[in-house]
């Protein structure tokens, strides 16, 4: 049996999820004016608005479920960085274009078959926001399994760019597929994911696509896991230093 | 053809393009147009194309510092509408037989121009509804006057250009009301933001009529439809109420109303700062070209692929049929 | 007339002081772990702690000045980015080591001719400091000197990098001899220090050792200018929120 | 000479050495040593060197964040001493002849290892005072007894280093005890640095006796003075009565005072979570050897140009000469 109350879990479940979007979401809009041409500035922006817009109304949710009078902004900009829950994968410096490909693609295939099958949530507002969210995940899916692609099969320098990134990015790729107490409960109350589902949805896209691209997936050497339990790489401080800057400041205030 | 059959037949052209002109018909990327006219043209429109994908910068300064996820979807919306002003403006400058890469390159090499508002830094938050307030604002008044512009492609650009920065000015004002009717800091931010954009938002119409000298070409070809004191001084008119309305003040003590014209009269302009940043010696100028040539730079090897990709993918379809 | 009161002036000119210290300090101290090799990792932090050090006695002195019972971690880490007066050239990104070594080298330039001049200062307290910190500038002089020949006159590519730091730092350099009202208070009180006397030795040494290291110091095309009103590059606000943060988070306690 | 006369030789040399080794007396550079004497030597001072360098980096990463000026101080002068125990310490192991750049390279190549505390990450201010505090604390242990250690630069570098790090080790206390005494959120963040650092810092003292294969050489050499779990020992004795003073709680359920043996008895280690670190899969071995090798890439110019100045600069004298 669990210590876990449903409403904790289902808190702790919609925050990770928020996290994940907000980081993810953050990394993303860095690029914002600097990106490889106008084209693909506009669309690296539009996918940090979708991750924006989702993480608000999962923060929004969240709040609500955990009934303390928590706003998206107390949620986002009040929260150190041992309570930040999202995958470490998120919060990677955005590196060369190759490796905000790779990272984002990892990201959106675990969202498309995460939603996917979040839309069967019993949680009404969860597989609302899934229904929802799920439609812009496709979306990233196609467009960034483009770029795989087109930078795997491109030139020389593109190919060895993207087999230096899934390098590097390889060993944060487990950590989205670990099930713990929290999923188990949600599981259990039909609200959450099986992550093996998505497991193998993730490996299976992954590979068709990495097919196409000329790449190759590696099984990592080893794998970094810990952002859940708040336990981040170095990265996530600096980040959050800059992002919660202004609030820290002004606490308190109307914006 | 003779030399001379040429010059009677350009004659000829020019009158019948003028009189299309007078006639407010627009003219269309196929038909004959002046040399200069064209030339005009791209230089006016690749200007602003370059403002709009430079503009990007000093707010996009702001959108991992956003002080609440509402205002930090606006700003990266706003961005994102900035970019596709880009876009679409590049476009309507390449029905002229410019090319994007060519305008991409004199802007690095700093032989084109762009809006001299983007070389001022964002130093506070209160910079970003600023801007969109300030800044889109003065746009806007040039814009509209640019909607009924004689050259069609760019006048339906900008007839889009003008609904999106409407919106922004809207949101800029906005967000400027939520810090006017914040606390202490939030108001001297308010006003420190007004300060120093001010003066840079009046000289977004270039300099005074009498210093203006592609003015009465520009707007008989109707490329310009109103002079440079004529659009500020409606700017200043539309803008003034808004200082007032927000609890700020203007930050030029000469500015009053005037009975008798009608308008709001303003003090001297800090011309010398103009100039100067026009000559490339702005606050941020430096900052601003060597981040747009950093970009490219390091998107030069993600163009290459996706047109060596592109050029693959032709090959197996042609090998295929 | 001005209208500036003595102390008003003393306070303003103390702050400028300290914050140039703290923030070329802080930009320096960015290499701490990361220099090109052991030796030199030490040689930064002893100039970054020396700069640290100056910056918490004029910080201290400031906050007496002024009697309003602010002390240095105040005025260090709760002023926002317009109130930080520096120079704009200490708060520019340390970039490569060339440039890192030619800021620094101008500003141990600046700070030697400075203090040197305000040992003579009728304020007792800043005379007090400029004796303990014109020994520390005479070193780092020394020492900043030592590699700016180094790489001027060591490989092609170092001075190269030389040239490109020296092009990329020049626009900052006439702003540090600006003479505003707060410097003519200080001053005509015999107080302050005269910068044209700064200036003109400045360029003598700079010129002198820069004979020595094959290198040309440009008359800069134009001048940036504004950190001592305030208005600074934008990359004081990303360095402010960095160093600010876990202060901001947590005001008001003892660490 | 015969090869039976060397073997002749080397056993009166090796006899002599244990002899003068037994007698406490110092084995110097210049001395006869058994060639494995002098691998386990530079392997264990360079490891030691190694430590230090990448033992800038967690604590470093909180240099431009530190939350006052003094701390700030405090930080930059240790993360100094760091750097400079890493020199003397490279010194020393070159005395065994062996090269800085050799042993570099073997850190940069994964072949030297370094100590796996510092492939932890620093997550909070905490982290810094607990460092200082936990592993400065577990070094002094190990490096006391180390201040005899049988080869005279090793000894004597490590008695300059212990001096150092147990003024670290008491900053670093009282930098917990600031947080101790603070708010909530301090003693929060004073309990967490705790429980993520206390098993590591444990883990410093390596393997239990049982697993530890290369002791009972190195304990003859008199490299090594005490076994590590008697060393161990001697920390937990120590520190958890500080942590108790600190008002925080040891993050071991098992560990009591044992009023028989007269030394507190502690849980089961996690050595799964130990070796997986020392194999390279600790959380930030991958950044830590990152970190390292982009700093001597992108020192390499400036170490050629130190190098062909100096040339230059000799040559002038030759020259002059």
């Amino acid at each position: 049996m669990s210590d876990l109350t449903q409403q904790e879990a289902l808190f702790t479940y919609t925050l990770r999820l928020a996290d994940n979007a907000l980081i993810l979401g953050h990394r993303l809009s860095e690029w914002c004016g600097h990106g490889p041409f106008l084209e693909e500035d506009i669309g690296v922006i539009n996918t940090a608005l979708d991750l924006l817009g989702r993480c608000r109304m999962l923060y929004s949710y969240a709040g609500e479920v955990e009934g303390k009078g928590r706003d998206e902004d107390d949620l986002a900009f009040h929260r150190d960085e041992r309570e930040f829950t999202n995958y470490l994968l998120m919060e990677q410096p955005k590196g060369d274009f190759a490796y905000t490909t790779i990272r984002q693609f990892y990201a959106d295939v675990w969202n498309l078959h995460f939603y996917t099958e979040l839309c069967n949530s019993k949680d009404e507002t969860l597989a609302a926001i899934a229904r929802k969210v799920v439609k812009e995940c496709r979306y990233h899916f196609r467009h960034n399994a483009e770029w795989v692609k087109r930078l795997g099969d491109g030139t020389e320098e593109s190919h060895q760019r993207m087999n230096d990134a899934i390098a590097e990015a390889s060993r944060f790729v487990n950590e989205m597929f670990e099930m713990d107490e929290v999923d188990q409960v949600m599981v259990d109350a039909g609200v959450g994911v099986d992550l093996n589902v998505v497991k193998e949805k993730w490996i299976a896209s992954v590979d068709q696509v990495f097919a196409d691209a000329t790449l190759q997936r590696p099984e990592p050497e080893y794998d970094r896991s810990g952002g859940r339990k708040g336990l981040h790489t170095e990265q996530l401080g600096f980040l959050l230093a800059e992002m919660q800057y202004v609030q820290r400041c002004h606490p308190g205030l109307q914006w | 053809m003779t030399p001379q059959d040429q010059v009677v037949d350009i004659d000829a052209l020019e009158k019948e393009f003028q009189e299309r002109i007078d006639a407010e018909k627009k003219i269309e990327p196929k038909d004959w147009m002046p040399e200069a006219y064209r030339r005009t043209l791209i230089r006016q429109i690749s200007q602003h194309a370059h403002s709009e994908v430079v503009g990007q910068l000093p707010e996009g300064n702001w959108i991992t510092r956003a002080p609440s996820l509402r205002r930090k979807a606006i700003l990266l919306a706003k961005v994102q509408d900035e970019a596709g002003h880009g876009l679409y403006l590049y476009s309507a400058a390449e029905t002229l037989g410019s090319s994007r890469e060519q305008m991409i390159d004199d802007l690095h090499a700093g032989k084109a121009k762009y809006s001299s508002i983007f070389n001022y830094p964002t130093l506070s938050w209160a910079d970003v509804p600023a801007i969109g307030w300030l800044v889109d604002g003065a746009a806007i008044v040039n814009q509209v006057a640019l909607c009924r512009t004689s050259y069609g492609p760019y006048s339906r650009a900008m007839i889009r250009v003008c609904k999106e920065e409407s919106f922004h000015a809207r949101q800029g004002f906005e967000g400027m009301l939520a810090l006017a009717r914040g606390n202490e800091a939030q108001k001297k931010m308010c006003q420190d933001a007004i300060n120093r954009y001010w003066w840079p938002a009046l000289m977004m119409f270039g300099p005074s009529d009498a210093e203006s000298p592609n003015s009465a070409q520009s707007m008989k070809w109707k490329i310009k439809r109103f002079s440079n004191d004529e659009l500020r001084q409606k700017f200043v008119d539309q803008t003034v109420p808004q200082i007032e309305y927000l609890g700020m003040e203007v930050p030029d003590p000469d500015c009053k109303w005037n009975e008798e014209r009608g308008h709001y009269d303003i003090g001297e302009m800090p011309w010398e700062e103009f100039f100067a940043v026009i000559k490339g010696h702005g606050p941020c100028n430096h900052e601003r070209l060597q981040a747009r040539q950093k970009a490219h730079d390091e998107g030069n090897w993600v163009r290459e692929a996706a047109l060596a990709y592109q050029k693959k993918q032709a090959d197996k379809k042609q090998s295929v049929a």
